[in-house]
């Protein structure tokens, strides 16, 4: 799929869409991590939140592309109740 | 120009014999073809002397596929047919935990579908370094959660296996993954091609670059010229929401026959599953490569078909049926191409952009790699371990000692509640198990209106293999054929996992013809087929191979899955009777392992008549519901069987040390003789037991009554039922978080 | 006429013949439904099963909410229709919304499966009313991801108004499963129409494949509270 | 913790960690990512790739802080056979 954007290469834009936790919503993942950080002697780290980070390519203009990216995330990539999400350009 | 034969693992003659079956050079995608076919994974040419033993036992009715089918076949009732094997995944799952345990749970299950069946349950039996070494806390972890994360993602429900820490295995731990499978007997599918114009179907995910580790030379020597990236990952993620839909589609496509021939894609990919099917059928094949789905675009010839990329099948459709099946693909979101379609012309011929890359007999790669007669010679330190016996070893005299041994060896790692792991695995899925960990055996049923059923377990014993191989191997087999016989079922059918070192080592040889030799001679004695199997050799921790480990499936049958008999202790007031005859046999203990790090002696008798007899009495006494409980005897001796007992239910027991031939208590709590039961008996079912004892010639000895909260062994000490199972639930916790 | 429930199947549900079974055994009549047809076939209850629909890859149940059959299915859930979400039912009833709060990873981070004890907190559902308020039953709980969040406020309201279907029941033998705010195990919609829970009662229904038949009346309160029985009664 | 960090002010880092799939790795929540958008009206959108994203906050210099969380990438955050990482200063 890739290579056939690549070759014949219509307007392509890399995307990228970041979804965290919301600040306040429990994140066991980010916590098992902060745990184990003194463990391995890694110590001065405060908190730690894991998320997500989605890379895609999108044949469009980059505004479209972004809107569209923004779309995606809002009805799929993210769950509102819990995360919130970012869009931008990759590079 | 030279070929790189030597760095795909081809020895010269190898590669000369190519070249002499061609009258030329092989091409790249043929050499590499050829190497990953010749492979030992693939053309078990160190093994197959050896286990052409199994093929030659007596075939029984039930049979309907045996040894040389991607899984063997038995009738288990009118009309329906179950299938299993066990296979390993080691050197991966030490790369990498999670998906290496994963890949080898979705490849077995694969090797299931392609006859035809619907998968139904897995086992899983898993070893590994010292319990507290540091890299067993990588291991383990991404092991468990990887078999645990594919097969319940797969839906299948986990029914039983094996958790077994050794230091032999540091370097090298063992997950060895069974899949059982059911189907009607008619639908059985053979891997074969046939019917020329029929057409070559692959389902499943896009090809990548996966797991062609070491044809990657020639890749890379292609791709020096292009510039293109030249290190290949060895490592194979699953992804077994594919794979969950490519098993109903296939199930789908069996049921409305539309294939006439299967084969799952795992080592080899496609190389071994054109040549395989082509082979088999006698037939030709001519495939378009270049239709080939692929991740990666730039990928060449030879790297498509030598990819090991997962969740992929390959299926021989008539033409006037690839519609059909194109629409139940697509219903199931399975990708589904036709690559190419069955000839008359008995060659294997790859087109690639117009180009041909490879045009061979395929039985030349299936069928007629090397097969060698390695050197063997028995291992010189056997003698001086033999003669290391255990019986100077100290053991404990005074009650308190014996209380003490005792609650050591169920907290230690290897006696100890493996909840830590089956909690992670789904037991329920399908709703038709029937008993799973911590019983004997897994049971399923098959049928809800008669309550027929299958019973499965998994076991081996690398420090009995040690010692001993022809007798670790009987044992093994011993084991799970116990396990199978207690929950009541009667077993059917064997299938096997030899995990060994290098077979180029001649000690490593000779045990593993003698695994293979005692197994063999295990099976006949016993009166079950082998049905197949798999051999993973080049298992070492550092230059030192591992404890020769057969793990042995054995599968039973059960008319009504309601007449199992479970082993914990659930009404106060029955029985306890002890089935067998204790001896003073400690060699390959876990007590001498445990408290002594002892490894040495022989390991205990193995007598198949006596286990023969005490499956008779198990599975008579369940057929006439005579039973409360039964629980076989192995790691431990009758101490650890009492405890787990016990612990199910919380229901505790009395029972006197005293057990006749064998009057020292040390001896009767943790002797670890074969052909032994513990089972508790609703008063009122005393004598008939007695009877079926008697007529079987089974000895069976009362030894004490279940109720109660503590353990006790009369006179010699009590056990709180509470302190029992503090030091059996907290060790696997304590070392894994 | 018994009545029909519909048990929905999407790609990677697991859970679904057994939820069929249940149907069954408590004298109902299970309809098979597809992911991809907008289609209920008069069915007078849904079920959605548990599985890892789509691999549960993105989030559980993100993906299984688009699909074509949830259109239906959240049309009728606003017009009354029951619908019992289990495990990964009860996830996707929360991605369509149908359902406060979200199910997110274990605290643990590990998939459990244990027999587990649970609360009955509202017995007046239209999926609970076999059960009495604060019985006590043993069910199956198996997820990776059950741990129930909602914010403190929805949390309080849920409370308040007697959402709270189910808690898990937590002493020294059975230890907080997943970290579910509040030890919540299942919640409804203000009708006590709908219904997400995390365990499993369809593989409670039978002693000798479950831990007990326990999870037998989500299935025969459904039952005795869809108009076709009760006009077949 | 954060406020613990924000009030006492040592040199404090937000440091990112980005861990994606190999690119030749099969990355399957991508590829179900990719099938799933199609249905939803999203057209137009080549490859998905997901991975993880880890912020963290860091009691030591900017250097310092990057260096370490390198370091927990390498151990603890991505799994080196299969992912590849990325560390910067959050921002
Ligand atoms: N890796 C595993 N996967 C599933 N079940 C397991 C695993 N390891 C152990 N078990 C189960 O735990 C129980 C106890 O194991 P074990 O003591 O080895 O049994 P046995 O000695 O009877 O073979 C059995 O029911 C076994 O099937
Ligand atoms: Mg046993």
């Amino acid at each position: 799929m890739r290579s056939r954007v690549d070759r014949y290469s219509p307007p392509v834009v890399r995307v990228v869409v970041e979804v965290m936790p919301k600040p306040e919503i429990l994140d066991p993942q980010g916590q098992a991590i902060a745990r184990a950080l003194p463990g391995l002697g890694f110590t001065g780290v405060g908190a730690v939140r894991q998320g997500k980070r989605f890379e895609m390519v999108i044949e469009a203009t980059e505004d479209e592309a972004l809107r569209q990216a923004a779309a995606m995330a809002e009805t799929l990539l993210a769950n509102p109740v819990i995360e919130d999400f970012r869009v931008h350009r990759q590079g | 120009m030279i070929q790189p034969y030597a760095d795909l693992g081809l020895q010269r003659e190898e590669y000369d014999r190519i070249c002499a079956l061609l009258d030329r050079q092989p091409s790249d995608a043929e050499l590499a073809m050829y190497a990953v076919m010749w492979s030992e994974h693939c053309s078990y040419k160190s093994s197959k002397v050896h286990l052409r033993q199994f093929a030659d036992l007596p075939r029984s009715e039930a049979l309907l596929a045996g040894m040389g089918e991607n899984a063997g076949v038995v009738e288990v009732g009118p009309g329906l047919a179950v299938t299993f094997k066990v296979e390993s995944h080691n050197h991966p799952s030490y790369v990498e935990p999670y998906q290496g345990a994963a890949t080898g749970v979705g490849g077995i299950v694969r090797d299931i579908l392609a006859m035809g069946a619907r998968p139904v349950a897995v086992l899983d039996s898993l070893r590994f370094g010292a319990a507290d070494a540091p890299d067993t806390r990588r291991v383990l972890p991404g092991v468990v959660a990887g078999v645990g994360g594919y097969g319940n993602c797969l839906g299948l429900p986990n029914i039983g296996g094996e958790v077994v820490f050794d230091p032999t295995y540091a370097g090298n731990p063992l997950v060895n993954a069974l899949c059982l499978g059911v189907l009607p007997s008619e639908r059985l599918q053979l891997s074969s091609a046939s019917g020329v114009g029929n057409q070559v179907l692959l389902l499943g995910s896009l090809t990548g670059r996966d797991g062609i580790g070491g044809v990657s030379v020639l890749a890379s020597a292609t791709f020096e010229e292009s510039g293109g990236p030249s290190k290949r990952p060895s490592v194979q993620v699953g992804d077994p929401f594919t794979e969950k839909i490519v098993i109903e589609c296939c199930l789908e496509l069996f049921d409305r026959g539309l294939v006439s021939g299967i084969q799952d894609l795992g080592g080899a990919g496609l190389a071994c599953g054109l040549s395989e099917t082509a082979a088999k059928g006698g037939v030709g094949m001519r495939i378009d490569l270049a239709a080939v789905p692929l991740r990666e675009a730039s990928m060449v010839p030879l790297e498509i078909l030598t990819s090991e990329s997962q969740e992929r099948m390959l299926a021989i459709v008539a033409p006037q049926d690839v519609a059909a099946a194109l629409a139940v693909a697509e219903r199931w979101g399975v990708l589904a191409t036709v690559i190419g379609q069955v000839t008359e012309t008995g060659r294997l011929v790859v087109d690639w952009r117009g180009e041909v890359v490879v045009d061979v007999p395929p039985g030349s790669l299936a069928d007629d790699g090397p097969v060698y007669s390695r050197p063997m010679c028995r291992p010189a330190d056997l003698d001086a371990l033999a003669a290391a016996v255990p019986a100077g070893l100290p053991r404990p005299v005074t009650g308190e000692e014996l209380r003490a041994t005792l609650v050591r060896l169920v907290g230690s790692p290897n006696l100890c509640s493996r909840r830590w792991v089956t909690d992670q695995y789904d037991r329920y899925v399908l709703g038709d198990t029937v008993l799973a960990q911590p019983e004997d055996a897994g049971v399923v049923r098959l049928d809800e209106k008669t309550g027929l059923g299958v019973a499965l377990a998994l076991d081996g014993n690398g420090r009995y293999t040690r010692l001993d191989p022809y007798a670790g191997a009987q044992l093994a087999l011993a084991e799970a054929y116990r396990n199978v016989a207690v929950v009541g079922a009667r077993p059917l059918a064997v299938t096997n996992c030899l995990n060994v070192g290098s077979p180029e080592d001649p000690a490593v040889m000779w045990q593993f013809a003698e695994i293979t030799r005692g197994l063999a001679d295990g099976c006949r004695a016993l009166g079950l087929p082998v049905t197949g199997g798999n051999v993973s050799f080049y298992n070492s921790t550092g230059a030192v191979p591992i404890n020769p480990t057969p793990v042995v499936g054995v599968l039973g049958v059960m008319a009504d899955v309601a007449r199992r008999t479970p082993i914990g202790f659930r009404h106060p007031g029955e029985a306890v009777y002890l089935l067998g005859r204790t001896e003073e046999e400690f060699g390959g203990s876990e007590w001498a392992w445990v408290v002594h790090q002892h490894l040495g002696g022989r390991p205990p008798r193995v007598d198949f008549g006596a286990e023969q007899r005490l499956a008779g009495v198990c599975a008579q006494a369940a057929d006439e519901g005579l039973l409360g409980a039964a629980h076989d005897l192995s790691d431990g001796g009758l101490a650890q069987a009492l405890v787990e007992c016990c612990l199910r239910y919380g229901v505790g027991a009395e029972v006197e040390p005293d057990l006749g031939p064998a009057a020292d208590p040390f001896v009767a709590l943790f002797a670890e003789s074969a052909a032994r039961a513990v089972v508790a008996v609703p008063p009122p079912a005393e004598e008939r037991l007695h009877v079926l004892c008697t007529e079987q010639g089974v000895p069976a000895l009362r030894i004490g009554r279940t109720g109660g909260d503590h353990l006790i062994v009369s006179g010699v000490c009590t056990v709180p039922l509470a302190d029992l199972r503090a030091a059996h639930a907290g060790t696997l916790p304590a070392l894994f978080g | 006429m018994p009545g029909r429930i519909g048990v929905v199947t999407f790609p990677g549900s697991l859970d679904d013949r057994d939820a069929r079974r249940a149907v069954r055994r408590a004298g109902g009549t299970p309809v098979a439904l597809w992911h991809a047809e907008e289609d209920l076939h008069g069915v007078d209850a849904v079920i959605l099963p548990g599985g890892f629909s789509y691999g549960d890859y993105l989030r559980c149940g993100a993906i299984a909410r688009f699909a074509p059959i949830m259109r239906v299915v959240v049309d009728g859930a606003r017009d009354g229709l029951p619908v019992l979400g289990i495990c990964n039912g009860f996830q996707i009833l929360c991605e369509a919304h149908l359902l406060p709060g979200a199910l997110i990873r274990n605290v643990g981070r590990r998939f459990g499966c244990v027999d587990q004890p649970l609360i009955v907190g509202n017995a007046a559902t239209a999926w609970t009313s076999a059960y009495t308020s604060g019985q006590r039953i043993v069910v199956p709980l198996k997820n990776g991801e059950g741990c129930y969040l909602a914010d403190e406020r929805v949390l309080d309201e849920l409370e308040a108004t007697g959402r709270v279907v189910a808690r898990y029941a937590v002493d020294d033998e059975h230890p907080d499963p997943n970290g579910s705010a509040r030890a919540i195990a299942g919640v409804c919609n203000p009708d006590g129409t709908v219904v997400g829970l995390m365990p499993h009662p369809e593989h409670a229904v039978e002693a000798l494949t479950g831990p007990g038949q326990d999870g037998l009346g989500f299935f025969t309160s459904i039952l005795g509270a869809v108009p076709g029985v009760l006009a077949g009664r």
